[in-house]
């Protein structure tokens, strides 16, 4: 952090995770005797600061969901400390959470899933109203319709149920919910990906107006990079359970470090069908490795154009380039074989 | 392209977008209750279950008040009288019924005892009974019953009036006196059942709610909570399920006499297993599901994620668990009744009026027909209901 | 997996030990005892008796030399049936009790789950409410009295079948429909239930979307869904109907070992009802444990192990 | 005696098949006897399969007392010393010749303590001092006192002979339930058995009148369903039962001619604690029991044929001069049709000093749980309602807990039956002595135990003077009210002939047939 | 001429609840020639996804189509028997759901759900399915497959799970591929690889193809042909260069300006449309986009317009073209990107 030179450096962080993994035990055979994990995430480390959006992209399966889970404690972490605000909630019970409870939402990446189909709309919205009592009666009611035309719902939708609503319109009505405890920090995990574009201008403005009014912050998981790079303030890039690329947004998109963003970058789809389909991709070659047992040294080395020997044996380090520009790359030692 | 519709210049007149906010209606808001309940009300099957049931209940507090016998009243002369009478039509004009074991009945043309008549001789080697009434002479001679005794269908008596043989009854009418017949000891049938049914309904009430709040509760508990606290309050469950409930239930009538208070205790102690065991299955493979984790990053605690997200969702098995467990406390509660802890005699519930009707199933099968009946309405009308409620609370399923 | 079979099976002998200690207190607290008749016997006799079986020795020498037994699988002599002892009667009865458990299981599966789906497919119309109505009549009416009037209207009316005893296929219908009455009804009103919720799921629209004929989709992906329930409940019930029924054994006329069970409270016959409870204690705690092994099978994301 | 009574005419019957074999399938009517070892058995179902397997110094045929293993006996004259004379050609089943010695090993195994014999105590009853095999063929028993039933008893299967050896080869009566080890004496033997489903008994062919046994073979079934019983008696798979339900008897009684019904030598009768207010007064005792219509009762619920009960030795028993014992010794103020008297029960209760039921305590009648109990209560609740005006509540209890309750005389009115032992007044009448742990109600008279006493030293009609003394005695103070005698219904295949009811209810089918 | 696969025709469907009849789509009419990509697009809740299950026919309760024709190779799929349907899904017309999560079995694994259909339609043994279904599993990334096929649904990512779900969509090489917003869930690699794999489909086996998204990006690249529905109707249809260069309809401008772009500055205000989407238990008598509309006229709000064709085969239901509709200043929505 010595490099900050910005106003950045006397900014509150709200979130620091520090060498935080998650490994999922696969079983294998009838009793298990056999068992491997999967690497989900794989010691990263990562701060946000307070009223800032961390972006997190990476490729599918990459960990970013499961990192976003064990931040917010549905996943107990294997390793590495979870610190919020100053409280270390990486092995608290859910007893020691649930001040925090108020404090962090999660909005999940898949709505229908995540919603009760036996509640009302009304009742799912109303769930964290009624948990930490912040209104009753008519108000709570009227709480419950301002969040539904907030997420661009009707009044009349409260007494629907989750499975009469289209993909994007249950979306909606999870961020709704969470948003209605007015918490401090929300994981986003793809909140607008199901959703149209008018309806994710909207909520993209949304959660900016009320970062604006009450400082929240996010950590805006997505793999639409032209929404990330709009709303985030930095971005992160996971490949394989592994941070490789952190930067400010805009570093990121004109100064993208690691090959990998690289190709990320390259491949963003442009609504536009004459530019796309003259548009020069990076096809990333090779395999897709597996978390299960990733590649040795770097592990991006099996799809990477430039990868040479040091590749294989070291694991690059996650380190500042300046400026706050951290990445994992041997590329950035300069000593290109 | 022409189109042909007609158009006037003001419709092109352009319009402010905040005029067209106005006409916005917002239609009452249901919760998940009131709209279960709206939607219950319109499953008609349902409602006539949840009507029978409530008719049942007011039947059993009402209708004794209302008859002229009690449970208890006894006419030993009536005994094991069939709800059916055949009569048979004397010179006179009176009426009279032979009854299954060739005894003599003056009834009136609808259906209503007079009462019994003597036998003025009794011939038991050559089975003839010899009776009098207003000056009538009616031989019962029922030596056929024995002949006969294979056939079905075949008559089983001869009664001569005055000389005359009488082969086929004259009529057949509804008992008018006892509705459903009597039992043994000449009491009325019916009376009983429904104070049977103040018992059987009671008893069916406690089953349901020990059930629903231990039995689903402490399911739910085990199951959510899961790990080893799981494997101790499962094991627990297995304990209580295994002990003979006869030896507990012998001993919780000695330590606390016969009573209600006591079969309640007895039923309350193991009916709830069942469904303990049924609720954390579903709570085991509900709890796994997203919308739980979502429940617990809003900081649910266990026990709302339990009542309001768990239950629900296994809601299913547990209407239909509860429905189905309906008679068999009803027939627990006569067991208990064989221990002593039961209603004492003379007072009776459908379970012990249906298995002391059993012993004469085929001689007076009606006796055990009325409470099997009214042991059968119940279930089904708790069955339909239950259905209908399962409907309910499962948005997904209907209208 | 293998840690969490090891520690449950040492809580299921824990459990065992558990059952087996209260019951035996209790049945020592109840009133009566094994050797009251009508006309009192002799000091001298009951004297003679309490010795032979030990009965005076103090309680918690008794306990501990009945623990003894069970650990070495000698339930010791019946009381009441004299020169047998416990494992005597069991190992005559069980195999009756066992095939006729076996038969209403079969039974209960192979018609209870069928009818519970049809009625689930066809639900609120004709085939639903005929499922029901049965379903009901399969609970209200307790197996004492369908197996009489069974006996009633095959053997003695119609004289189909025979009356009594366990002897040939004709001797198993009668029984079989009298044990699983109650349970088949109660899978059946359980699997509607369940496969009715499963249909809703997005995942059946899935596997319509890949041209499953219907039967499939619903053997395969609504009813393995829909079988924890089931599961749940079949898993104790199998434990009851092997170990035997009081009333059918005794309405049949069956050798099995069910009787023995209510006998010897009855009767006060101490050893044989420790054995039975148990007997059927460990059968019952087994195939609860099958239940939760089974799970695990049914829902891959039921996780029993902590 | 009153077996046999459906003998049909020979003649009637067409000659069978020599080669056939000869079934009789009797359902013995439990779920299986606890032992068929005489000296152990203390049960009737016990008792019927060892009275065909096993044969005492006397025996029981056409309700006459014959000698069986004994050719012949003497009695000494002060009526004390019984010396038996052993036949020479009775044979165990094994050929072994059947001697005294048996008999002096099975009568010195009941008494042992150690053999923990239910019935040891009928010894005693029978008054019995001493015995022994003077040698092989000759056994002589010494009594106390001299004692009419002792020769009856000799046909009652606790004295029955054993064989030692066979009895060596099970220890506690396991040896009869084994064919290889069990040796018998009677006309069949244990051919198998199955715990729990039947015992079949074949002929056994060293019985000494095994030329008179025409049955190959008895298949004992074990079922304790009445219905089931009945249901397969009607459809001709079982020959013999005697239980059947109570609500088919009236239709049996009509429809069936198979169906009969015997006098049992039992009461059924209910008890007094006579140590409870108001129970302790004889008057309400007295009124209570006036107040029962026990012809009702028996007409309407029993519906078996019973008789009222008037006093408490049932019909079945004689004096010495032959005299039916209850007939002889009156109505005890009973009615003699049965029914109630409601004029002297209301009366004595306005004497005890609640006239019309005013003010009558609350109290309780306890019955061991049966459907047939129930129904008695039931009724006789009634009765004392409408007749007294007073309000009796029931309550039940499961079989042992009702045994603990009413040994503890925790209790106000209780049921209670009782099948004699043997064929004297004295197995009733000896309940009520004080201290006899069937004096449920505790009652104590001076003059009763005293006349009970004085009997015991006398024999014939000095003896039973004091009976009949004690009878009234008992019949006036009231500690128990009889309500009925039993009665003992039993259905036999019209094609069984000569089968045997002893007078202690007990089948014999040594000289039965089956002529399908 | 090529051969036309699929012409829907007029379609209503509607789910009766208790709130009233929700009329999720009110006459819809496209077409589809063989080998041809259409794109439809529009607002979440227009009803694109009811129109391709009602295609399918596998509306759940309490779903209906009211009315209207679904020629699939000229035969009217409304018309078809249960049996019928059964053999015409999963091997001539197979579906990609958009919810991945609960589409997909959760007790059985993925593999056993990808082989399921292949043994259904293509006659083969199990582990020749088995093969196949790794190798499914290969092509739409899944990284070692081999593995992954024994793995249940819960867990997968959410990415992973929706490339299960087209992994057994394309499994049996259906004639039509209905894809429901297929790429939702994935980054822009995988994406691009999974629109790669469906053009290939498109070229190589000649799979036609329904492309329902929002990600006009996504569209722009593989479709040659766009819907945008509104509100249960179509508002335009056109091919995708006039969509994105010349659109017609109000609400197409709209969704054009709602995009965000690279080349816009960070938190700069995105525009979206205002308001909020028609009730469709009571849906408004005129064009249902007129109360969102910046150049509704009263027309609009008493009338429904009727389609007006630009140039063949470009046509909006939009008053603003009618003959005697006045000329308004539109603003498209249009940006050209440059990069
Ligand atoms: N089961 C149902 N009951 C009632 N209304 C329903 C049901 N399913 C869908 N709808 C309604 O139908 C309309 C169209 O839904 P549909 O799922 O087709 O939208 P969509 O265009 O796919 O949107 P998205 O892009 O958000 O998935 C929505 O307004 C929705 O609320
Ligand atoms: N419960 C689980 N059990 C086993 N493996 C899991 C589990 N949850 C996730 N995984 C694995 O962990 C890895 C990371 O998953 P995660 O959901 O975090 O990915 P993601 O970055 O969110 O991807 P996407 O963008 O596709 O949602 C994947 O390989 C996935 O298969
Ligand atoms: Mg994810
Ligand atoms: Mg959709």
């Amino acid at each position: 952090m010595d490099k900050m030179t910005n106003a950045a450096e006397n900014r509150e962080i709200l979130l620091e995770v520090r060498n935080m993994k998650k490994y999922f035990p696969i079983h294998k055979g009838l009793f298990g005797t056999k068992k491997t994990n999967v690497q989900a995430v794989d010691d990263i480390s990562f701060y946000i600061y307070k009223g800032e959006t961390l972006g997190l992209v990476g490729e599918s399966g990459c960990g970013k969901s499961t990192a976003g889970r064990t931040i917010i404690r549905l996943y107990d972490p294997t390793a590495g400390e979870i610190i919020f605000d100053g409280a270390d909630i990486s092995s608290m019970t859910e007893n020691e959470l649930k001040p925090f409870r108020k404090r962090m939402q999660m909005i999940f990446q898949d709505p229908y899933a995540s919603l009760n189909s036996r509640m009302t709309v009304g009742d799912i919205i109303g769930e964290p109203i009624d948990i930490h009592d912040l209104a009753t009666g008519e108000e709570r009611q009227k709480m419950i319709y301002d969040l539904l035309e907030r997420v661009g719902l009707s009044k009349d939708h409260a007494s629907r149920y989750p499975h009469e609503f289209s993909g994007g319109q249950r979306q909606r009505i999870g961020i709704a919910r969470s948003l209605a405890v007015k918490p401090d920090f929300i994981i986003c995990d793809e909140p607008i990906s199901a959703l149209d574009v008018s309806i994710q201008a909207q909520v993209v403005n949304m959660l900016e107006d009320l970062q604006e009014e009450f400082g929240l912050t996010y950590l805006f998981i997505a793999h639409d990079l032209s929404m990330v790079k709009h709303i985030s303030d930095r971005i992160g890039v996971m490949y394989l359970g592994k941070l490789v690329e952190l930067a400010s947004s805009k570093e990121l998109y004109e100064k993208p470090m690691h090959p990998y963003t690289q190709a990320l970058l390259s491949a963003i789809p442009i609504p536009d069908p004459e530019v796309t389909h003259a548009k020069q991709r990076i096809v990333l070659e090779g395999d897709v490795p597996s978390p299960i047992n990733p590649p040795s040294g770097c592990r991006f080395r099996t799809r990477c154009q430039y990868a040479f020997e040091r590749c294989k044996i070291e694991e690059p380090v996650f380190q500042d380039m300046g400026g706050g520009h951290m990445v994992a790359c041997h590329l950035m030692d300069g000593d290109k074989a | 392209m022409i189109d042909q519709f007609k158009t006037t210049p003001d419709m092109w007149e352009p319009i402010i977008l905040e005029d067209r906010e106005k006409d916005k209606i917002v239609r009452k808001s249901l919760t998940y209750w009131q709209d279960a309940w709206r939607r219950l009300k319109k499953n008609h099957l349902s409602m006539l279950g949840l009507g029978v049931i409530i008719l049942l209940a007011f039947a059993a507090i009402v209708g004794p008040v209302l008859s002229p016998y009690s449970y208890s009243d006894q006419d030993l002369n009536m005994s094991n009288m069939p709800p059916r009478l055949e009569l048979h039509k004397l010179d006179d004009g009176t009426f009279v019924h032979v009854h299954k074991e060739y005894r003599l009945y003056e009834v009136t043309e609808n259906g209503e005892l007079i009462g019994r008549v003597q036998h003025t001789k009794e011939d038991m080697v050559n089975k003839v009974r010899e009776f009098e009434l207003n000056g009538n002479e009616i031989v019962i001679d029922y030596k056929l019953a024995a002949i006969n005794k294979d056939v079905p269908n075949a008559p089983k008596f001869t009664l001569t009036i005055n000389g005359q043989e009488n082969a086929t009854p004259d009529k057949t009418v509804w008992n008018k006196t006892y509705l459903f017949g009597t039992d043994t000891l000449g009491r009325d049938i019916f009376v009983r059942n429904l104070y049977g049914a103040r018992i059987s309904l009671l008893i069916a009430l406690v089953a349901t709610i020990v059930q629903f709040f231990i039995g689903v509760i402490y399911g739910g508990v085990s199951g959510y909570v899961g790990g080893r606290v799981d494997n101790f309050m499962m094991r627990v469950v297995d304990i209580v399920d295994t002990i003979p409930l006869m030896l507990y239930v012998i001993l919780l009538m000695v330590v606390l006499g016969a009573g209600l208070m006591t079969i309640i205790i007895a039923l309350g102690s193991v009916y709830w297993v069942r469904m303990a065991r049924l609720v954390r299955g579903q709570v085991l493979s509900i709890k796994e599901n997203e919308f739980i984790l979502a429940a617990r990053t809003l900081g649910a605690s266990p026990w709302r994620i339990m009542v309001r997200h768990l239950i629900p969702n296994s809601m299913g098995a547990i209407i239909v668990s509860l429905a189905m467990m309906v008679p068999s406390a009803i027939f627990t509660e006569s067991f208990l009744s064989f221990i002593g802890l039961g209603v004492s005699a003379p007072q009776a519930s459908w379970g012990t009026l249906a298995s002391d009707a059993m012993g004469g199933l085929r001689t007076y099968a009606y006796q055990l027909f009325v409470p099997s009946f009214f042991i059968s309405m119940t279930v089904l009308s708790f069955n339909f209901l239950g259905d209908g409620l399962r409907d309910a609370l499962d948005p997904r399923l209907r209208k | 997996m293998g840690k969490y079979i090891i520690r449950r099976l040492i809580s299921m002998i824990i459990t065992l030990v558990f059952v087996a200690s209260i019951t035996f207190f209790l049945m020592h607290a109840v009133p009566g005892g094994p050797f009251q008749s009508e006309k009192a016997l002799p000091e001298a006799v009951i004297q003679a008796l309490n010795e032979k079986y030990h009965l005076d020795d103090p309680l918690w020498k008794q306990y501990l030399d009945y623990m003894k037994g069970v650990f070495t699988f000698q339930l010791g002599p019946s009381f009441k049936r004299v020169g047998t002892t416990v494992n005597d009667l069991i190992i005559a009865g069980f195999p009756y009790s066992a095939k006729l458990g076996f038969f209403a299981t079969l039974a209960i599966v192979a018609l209870g789950i069928p009818a519970g789906i049809i009625s689930a497919l066809k639900t609120n119309k004709w085939e639903d409410y005929l499922v029901t109505v049965l379903a009901t009549l399969g609970v209200a009416v307790p197996s004492f009295v369908l197996g009489a009037l069974f006996i009633y209207i095959f053997s003695s009316r119609l004289g189909w079948l025979p009356s009594f005893g366990l002897t040939s296929w004709k001797h198993y219908i009668g029984p079989v429909i009298a044990l699983s009455g109650f349970s088949l009804a109660f899978v059946a009103r359980l699997t509607r239930s369940s496969v009715l919720e499963v249909m809703q799921q997005d995942y059946i629209r899935t596997a319509r979307a890949k041209g499953l004929p219907e039967i499939v989709v619903i053997v395969k992906h609504a009813l393995k869904n829909a079988l924890i329930p089931v599961v749940t409940y079949l898993g104790p019930m199998i434990a009851a109907m092997m170990t035997g029924s009081f009333i059918v054994e005794k309405i049949f006329a069956i050798p099995g070992m069910g009787k023995y069970f209510v006998e010897s409270v009855s009767s006060r016959d101490y050893t044989v009802l420790m054995g039975t409870t148990i007997f059927y204690a460990a059968f019952s705690i087994t195939m609860i444990f099958l239940v939760d092994i089974a799970y695990g099978f049914i829902d891959p994301r039921i996780k029993l192990g902590d | 005696g009153c077996g046999g009574t459906t003998e049909q005419p020979a003649a009637e019957t067409p000659a069978e098949e020599p080669a056939a074999e000869k079934v009789l399938v009797w359902n013995i009517g439990s779920s299986g006897p606890k032992t068929i070892d005489p000296g152990l058995n203390a049960a009737s179902d016990g008792g019927n399969v060892i009275n065909n397997m096993f044969e005492g110094l006397m025996r029981e045929v056409d309700g006459k007392l014959e000698p069986a293993m004994a050719e012949s006996y003497t009695v000494s004259d002060d009526n004390l010393v019984y010396t038996f004379k052993i036949r020479p050609d009775v044979k165990w089943s094994d050929g072994q010749p059947v001697t005294a010695k048996d008999f002096e090993y099975a009568w010195a195994r009941v008494l042992d303590p150690a053999t923990a014999s239910e019935y040891s105590w009928i010894f005693d009853e029978a008054s019995v001092d001493s015995f022994k095999a003077i040698d092989d063929m000759t056994f002589e028993v010494t009594l106390k006192v001299p004692t009419d039933y002792f020769l009856g008893l000799t046909a009652f299967y606790t004295f029955f002979p054993v064989r030692e050896d066979a009895v060596a080869k099970g220890a506690d009566g396991a040896w009869a339930f084994d064919p290889a080890a069990s040796v018998v004496n009677g006309p069949f033997k244990l051919e198998s058995y199955t715990q729990g489903d039947k015992m079949i008994l074949v002929k056994n062919e060293n019985y000494w009148q095994a030329e008179k046994v025409k049955l190959d073979k008895i298949e004992g079934l074990l079922i304790d369903d009445q219905s089931t019983a009945l249901t397969a008696y009607e459809a001709k798979e079982i020959d013999i039962i005697d239980d059947m339900p109570t609500a088919e008897i009236p239709r049996l009684m009509a429809e069936d001619p198979t169906f009969m019904v015997f006098p049992q030598d039992a009461v059924y009768y209910f008890s007094f604690n006579t140590k409870v207010a108001p129970l302790d007064n004889v008057k309400v005792r007295q009124a209570l029991a006036y107040a029962v219509d026990r012809k009702a009762i028996v007409e309407t619920v029993t519906k078996a044929g019973q008789m009222p009960a008037h006093s408490m030795i049932p019909g079945t028993d004689y004096d010495a001069e032959g005299n039916v014992f209850n007939v002889k010794s009156g109505f005890h103020g009973f009615k003699e049709d049965g029914t109630a008297d409601v004029e002297k029960a209301k009366a004595l209760l306005a004497e005890a000093g609640y006239p019309d039921g005013a003010g009558f305590p609350a109290f309780e009648l306890l019955y061991n749980t049966s459907e047939g109990h129930k129904a008695i209560a039931e009724a006789i609740q009634e009765m004392w309602k409408q007749n007294l005006g007073i309000n009796v509540t029931l309550a039940n209890q499961e079989w042992a807990v009702f045994q603990d309750t009413r040994t503890n005389h925790d209790f106000q009115i209780a049921r209670g039956g009782w099948i004699g032992d043997y064929s004297d007044p004295m197995t009733y009448l000896g309940m009520f002595i004080e201290g006899s742990p069937m004096n449920y109600g505790e009652w104590v008279s001076k003059d009763y135990d005293a006349a009970i006493a004085a009997s015991k030293s006398l024999t014939g009609s000095e003896r039973f003077e004091q009976l009949y003394i004690a009878d009234k005695i008992l019949m006036e103070e009231m500690p128990v009210m009889p309500v009925y005698y039993y009665t003992n219904p039993v259905m036999v295949q019209d094609y069984v002939t000569d089968w045997e009811l002893t007078t202690r209810s007990t089948w014999f089918f040594g000289f039965a047939d089956v002529m399908k | 001429m090529t051969e036309r696969i699929l012409e829907v025709k007029n379609m209503k469907t509607s789910f009766h609840t208790h709130v009233g009849e929700v009329q999720a789509v009110r006459g819809v009419s496209f077409h589809l020639e063989k080998g041809e990509a259409l794109g439809i697009v529009g607002e979440s809740g227009s009803g694109k996804s009811v129109t391709s299950m009602s295609v399918m026919r596998l509306l759940q309760y309490p779903g209906i189509i009211k009315e209207g024709e679904v020629f699939f190779k000229g035969e009217d799929l409304v018309k078809k028997s249960k049996a019928e349907m059964m053999s015409v899904r999963g091997n001539q017309i197979a579906m990609i759901f958009q919810d991945p999560m609960t589409s997909l079995n959760p007790v059985y694994t993925i593999g056993n759900q990808i082989m399921e259909a292949v043994i259904r339609h293509q006659k083969v043994s199990k582990t020749e399915a088995r093969e196949r279904a790794i190798d499914m599993l290969k092509l739409v990334g899944i990284p070692s497959p081999e593995t992954r096929v024994d793995n249940y649904p819960h867990e997968f990512s959410g990415g992973m799970r929706q490339r299960a779900m087209i992994a057994i969509a394309l499994s049996c090489e259906p004639d039509l591929l209905i894809a429901d917003e297929p790429t939702t869930a994935l980054d822009v690699t995988i994406q691009a690889q999974i629109l790669e794999l469906l053009k290939d489909l498109r070229t190589k086996v000649n799979t036609s193809i329904i492309l329902i998204t929002h990600d006009l990006g996504v569209v722009a690249d593989v479709c040659s042909r766009i819907v945008v529905m509104y509100g249960g109707l179509i508002m335009e249809e056109g091919r995708a260069e006039d969509i994105f260069y010349e659109p017609l309809h109000p609400y197409t401008m709209g969704l054009l300006k709602s995009i965000p772009r690279l080349d816009l500055g960070h938190k700069q205000r995105l525009v979206p449309i205002p308001g909020s989407p028609p009730d469709l238990i009571k849906p408004p008598k005129g064009c249902p986009f007129a109360a969102r509309c910046p150049y509704a006229m009263k027309i609009c709000l008493d009338h429904q317009p009727g389609y007006y064709e630009r140039k063949p085969g470009h046509k909006a239901a939009c008053w603003l073209h009618h003959q005697d509709a006045p000329t308004v200043e539109l603003d498209t929505g249009v940006r050209r990107v440059t990069e």
